[in-house]
């Protein structure tokens, strides 16, 4: 029971860092209803300006931070002007194609950067792990968890209580409506996705942070789990990310304490398929159709 | 106050605007009659700038709107309600209101502008904290309306207002359109409604496969003949 | 024919048709019109099992194909055309009409000519339908590729290559000019001769008043009137409709 | 030839398979993340029939296909009444289960005193049916390429044929493809069953080139790849996929210019390429204007309409 317990708790630390990538890429999944691949390498490369200035210049914990938010989204916004933004309506597939194109660019990019596999990456706390009870909880884990809701619930304000948020909203119900009050669409766009590659850029500081290295297959690591959460959660969904997120970590402790690694990663696609055959729209989303067929 | 021009739009293959003039007079309400496919929903949408026209010219007081993003257009004083009203279903009356005052950064006026519209449609105020999609038909056109007056336009271009309303709720929003004319609104009409478009127009046009068929006065034409000409044909049947 | 039986279809709260009964009778051209928005479009859909009834039983030659899938009722013999033209654009205008030309003679075919090709009977069918379609020169070109009024005409074309016993045409004068609604007119009328059903929703008044045997009026999804079109034309209730609420 | 060459175009041509597994599908309009699942029970039914049943190398392939077949049907029936992402993800994941079940899969019998057969993450083993039966890597390149021709002949018939012509309709507007009375999901699935065969036969070439098989081989990479082949090369005919293949694999590989800098490169072409032409580089006008070209060279320019396009 306790050993139950102890997992839950660790499932939920661990998928607040899943609920943070999914919270990213469901603001750019909203907006633009098309899939961006190349979300968690862009975020990787934020982690890589990040480890450069740790290693190289000594940077301390908050430098790392802003480096790993700002690369984020610098490269986020250059996928969005080469993958995004160019293509005509009804070419989501192209966009799809173009991003993962783009994430083998940065990939390779990151290790002409630093060659090696692994880099080590600042550390978020050093020092035991807090007992309350029986329990054990660790202070990075909890560090990590209080900033996915904090920042779930900054992204919540933001939509619901800002004229940005208004404008974001307004294209993700309807971009021509959206245009015809005076929203800026293509502007909006960019923006939403500096925002998403910020959110990313935090998820991914916690979540290296906490796992003390970096490799170049954060990128695709991020993108996976980001992309489960969120279709676990439901498409569209702000408070569905992060409780896809958590309920991915959930199962994903629980079913590696009792089988181990493999198996834990085949129920989390397990739990994955089952959603997606038995309630397309995931917990909370709806089915939403996505421009991804190629219609001319 | 609105000009437009020899305006050409092409949607796809289909030449929907085959060069269109009319002139929208300032503090008038202007009537555009005509059967679906003439164009007239073409028309609004080159006007607020969603489509691009290809050739022509759209003037609101000598400045020149073609070429223009629909923001700026909004900002210059031009608002569409859309055929099919088109409010944003998952916010709130208030939220689709202020999405309306998007382009205008006076707290304080925006502000007052809310209780204007409230104040005008106090049904609006009932529901202002409901989510729009879950107002009636009427109810949502009159948020559209609400909404367009937000930006505080100095022409009001209205596609279809009364579609797929009942008749009663259609005679409201007629009200509506009538007094804001009257509080001093420029209004460009696009209507099916004949009967009640004309009784509160000043001008009106005709169109008919891309082209402004028929110009006049409301007294210059019997309805009859209006109905005849835009909707039931003028060639006459045997029998 | 066609019998709808009280059919219904609700979006939501909106009735876009409301207890609608109407009858198709075999050769002869039923228009429907009606204002903006009265649920013509939304029959067609009915018909042809893009959406299913709320309520209500659609009959086709007496049996009650209310359930059935869409492709199941086109094998049947219902076809019809777009309010905005669908084809597909990547495919040869050949093609397009290769495959919706499923019908008596496709079924008696061997094997290999089914699926390559054609025999010489479909070919020479497919050779006529577009001949009458003055589209026989664009015949490889890719749908794509035509004007718009070779796109409309094509598919008309491709309607008629299902050798449809009904057929349902939503709008076809859509975007025409007057020398093209002419000559659909005449289309129109040759297929009548053909002994052609045609339900046809449309507009375009002149060309209803002009090619219809009977005429029904649809306003807020209820059928207000149903006659020859001189009387439809003069009946009060269908002016009022157009006109309005006073 | 060199080995290093014979290498890599037995490669290209193994490839191709999955690719054009991922193409067909496009066609029908489907995004699927998961034809490496076939590519790997291709690989390991093949496997297993000729080192560890004793099959002959043709009859193995065919089982494989039979299998990756089997198995993409099974999938089709409940995914593919899903839509665009969701459909991708969930092949995505289908692909990764399977991927870890072979991880987890150990079924191994002794063969000359060595165990023979899958041994999870380590993999399968010595499939030496190559090399007991003495075929250089040149002549087992050819056979890959025989294979790979009698697939893009076939593939050509289809796109001339009725059934090419349904699939092209289902992809470009399923609903009216309905109304022209095709059964949309029976041509589904069963698009879905020749693209899980393909991959499969693919897969069976591959578990007896390397000799052994691994299960990480098949991980998402492989997958979207195959699917970004067609899109690069073009949607316009079954050559699209291939020229893909040649390109990445090809192309790249061989240039040694480009070591280390290759994906730079290539990436970023690749995103240029899809802004200019968003279906590839054979796309269907394209591909369609050359055959005109042809048709036209051939008969004058007085045609009659007579035969198929």
């Amino acid at each position: 029971m306790i050993d139950f317990i102890q997992n839950t708790i660790d499932g939920v630390m661990i998928g607040a860092s899943y609920g943070l990538l999914a919270l990213g890429f469901t603001v750019i999944f909203g907006v633009m209803r098309r899939l961006n691949l190349s979300y968690g390498p862009t975020i990787m490369i934020g982690a890589y300006f990040g480890t450069v200035l740790y290693l190289h210049f000594g940077a301390g914990l908050l430098a790392v931070a802003a480096a790993v938010v700002v690369g984020a989204v610098i490269s986020g916004i250059y996928v969005e002007r080469l993958c995004f933004a160019p293509m005509k309506a009804g070419a989501g597939i192209a966009s799809m194609v173009s991003s993962f194109a783009i994430w083998m660019q940065l990939e390779q990019a990151a290790v002409l950067v630093l060659p090696r596999h692994t880099y080590p990456f600042p550390p978020l706390v050093t020092g035991p792990a807090l007992e309350i009870g029986p329990l054990l909880v660790r202070p990075d884990h909890l560090i990590m968890l209080t900033g996915a809701l904090l920042l779930a619930a900054v992204v919540q304000l933001a939509l619901y209580r800002t004229r940005f948020g208004l404008g974001l909203r307004a294209v993700i119900a309807n971009p021509i409506a959206a245009n015809l009050v005076g929203v800026d669409v293509g502007r909006l766009v960019v923006l939403a996705f500096a925002a998403a590659s910020a959110i990313g850029g935090v998820a991914g500081f916690l979540v290296l942070a906490v796992d003390q290295q970096v490799t170049p297959m954060f990128g695709m690591w991020a993108t996976l789990k980001g992309l489960i959460a969120m279709m676990i959660g439901g498409l569209g969904s702000i408070p569905g990310a992060l409780l896809g997120g958590l309920l991915l970590g959930v199962v994903e402790v629980h079913s590696h304490w009792l089988f181990g690694p493999q198996v834990r990663d085949l129920f989390a696609y397990f739990v994955l398929f089952a959603f997606l055959v038995a309630r397309p729209g995931g917990l909370l989303g709806r089915t939403i159709d996505v421009e991804l067929s190629h219609r001319a | 106050m609105l000009d437009v021009s020899d305006l050409v739009t092409t949607y796809g293959k289909i030449e929907a605007l085959r060069g269109v003039s009319l002139h929208v007079e300032g503090g008038k309400i202007t009537c555009l009659l005509g059967p679906n496919g003439a164009g007239k929903t073409t028309l609004m949408m080159t006007i607020a700038g969603i489509l691009r026209p290809r050739r022509g010219s759209i003037k609101l007081e000598g400045t020149e709107l073609v070429g223009l993003s629909p923001a700026k257009i909004v900002s210059r004083g031009v608002a569409l309600v859309p055929e099919n009203r088109l409010v944003f279903p998952e916010m709130s009356v208030r939220e689709n209101l202020l999405a309306g005052a998007y382009q205008r950064r006076d707290k304080s006026g925006i502000a007052a502008d809310m209780e204007r519209m409230y104040a005008r449609f106090p049904r609006l105020k009932e529901r202002r904290e409901q989510l729009a999609g879950t107002l009636s038909g009427g109810e949502q056109q009159m948020l559209a309306v609400a909404r367009a007056l937000m930006s505080r336009p100095r022409v009001l271009l209205m596609d279809e207002p009364s579609l797929g309303l009942a008749p009663l709720v259609v005679a409201e929003i007629f009200d509506i359109v009538a007094a804001l004319n009257r509080d001093g609104t420029t209004i460009l009409l696009v209507e099916q409604n004949a009967h009640m478009a004309l009784k509160v127009a000043h001008q009106f046009f005709l169109m008919e496969q891309g082209r402004v068929t028929f110009q006049g006065t409301p007294g210059q034409l019997a309805e009859d003949e209006v109905i005849q000409r835009a909707y039931l044909g003028t060639r006459r049947v045997a029998g | 024919m066609l019998d709808l039986q009280g059919i219904a279809k609700h979006f939501g709260g909106v009735r876009a048709v409301d207890g609608v009964d109407l009858t198709v009778k075999r050769g002869e051209i039923l228009g429907l019109i009606g204002p903006n928005g009265s649920g013509k479009s939304t029959i067609v859909n009915l018909v042809s099992g893009l959406f299913p009834l709320t309520s209500g039983r659609i009959l086709f030659n007496g049996d009650d194909i209310s359930d059935l899938p869409s492709h199941a009722r086109v094998g049947l013999g219902i076809a019809r055309t777009f309010q905005n033209i669908r084809l597909f654009g990547q495919l040869s205008v050949w093609q397009n009409l290769w495959v919706a030309q499923n019908s008596r003679l496709q079924r008696q075919e061997m094997f290999f000519k089914r699926w390559f090709g054609g025999s010489a009977g479909v070919q020479a069918e497919i050779g006529r339908t577009l001949e009458f379609f003055d589209l026989a020169h664009k015949r490889d070109e890719l749908a794509a590729n035509l004007s718009f009024g070779e796109q409309r005409r094509l598919e008309f074309a491709r309607a008629i290559s299902a050798r449809p016993n009904l057929l349902l045409l939503d709008e076809p004068a859509a975007g025409m000019n007057a020398e093209e609604v002419d000559q659909l007119d005449a289309r129109i009328r040759k297929m009548r001769d053909e002994g052609f059903t045609v339900l046809l929703i449309e507009h375009h008044v002149e060309l209803v008043m002009s090619v219809a045997d009977r005429i029904a009026v649809l306003n807020f999804g209820r059928k207000i009137a149903e006659g020859p079109p001189a009387a439809v034309q003069d009946d009060a209730a269908v002016r009022e409709a157009y006109l309005g609420t006073r | 030839m060199d080995d290093y060459l014979v290498s890599v175009v037995s490669n290209i041509g193994i490839i191709s398979f999955v690719a054009l597994s991922a193409y067909l599908l496009l066609l029908t309009g489907e995004i699927s993340f998961g034809q490496q699942a076939f590519f790997a029970i291709g690989a390991y039914a093949a496997g297993i029939a000729t080192a560890m049943w004793g099959w002959p190398l043709p009859l193995a392939i065919a089982w494989g296909a039979a299998a990756g077949a089997a198995c993409a049907v099974t999938l089709g029936i409940p995914t593919l009444r899903l839509r665009g992402l969701q459909f991708a993800i969930a092949t995505l994941a289908f692909a990764e289960m399977v991927r870890i079940l072979f991880e987890l899969w150990r079924y191994q019998i002794d063969i000359d005193g060595e165990p023979v057969g899958p041994n999870g993450t380590d993999g399968f083993r010595n499939i030496r049916y190559v090399f007991d039966h003495n075929i250089e890597a040149f002549d087992f390149m050819m056979l890959i390429y025989a294979v790979l021709a009698v697939t893009l002949g076939s593939f050509m018939l289809l796109e001339r044929s009725r059934l090419g012509v349904i699939f092209r309709m289902i992809g470009e507007d399923a609903t009216l493809a309905s109304l022209q009375g095709i059964a949309v999901a029976r041509y589904k699935v069963f698009a879905a069953g020749i693209a899980g065969a393909l991959a499969a036969v693919g897969g069976g070439l591959y578990a007896h080139l390397t000799t052994y098989v691994e299960p990480r081989t098949f991980d998402v990479m492989l997958g979207v790849h195959s699917l970004a082949y067609g899109l690069i090369g073009g949607l316009g005919t079954a050559l699209g996929p291939l020229l893909g293949v040649v390109i990445d694999v090809g192309l790249l590989e061989s240039v040694r210019l480009f070591a280390g800098y290759r994906m730079i490169i290539f990436g970023g072409l690749v995103a240029l390429l899809l802004i200019v032409r968003p279906r590839g580089l054979l796309d269907e006008r394209l591909v369609h204007g050359i055959g005109r070209l042809f048709r036209n060279a051939k008969s004058g320019t007085t045609r009659t309409g007579r035969g198929p396009p």
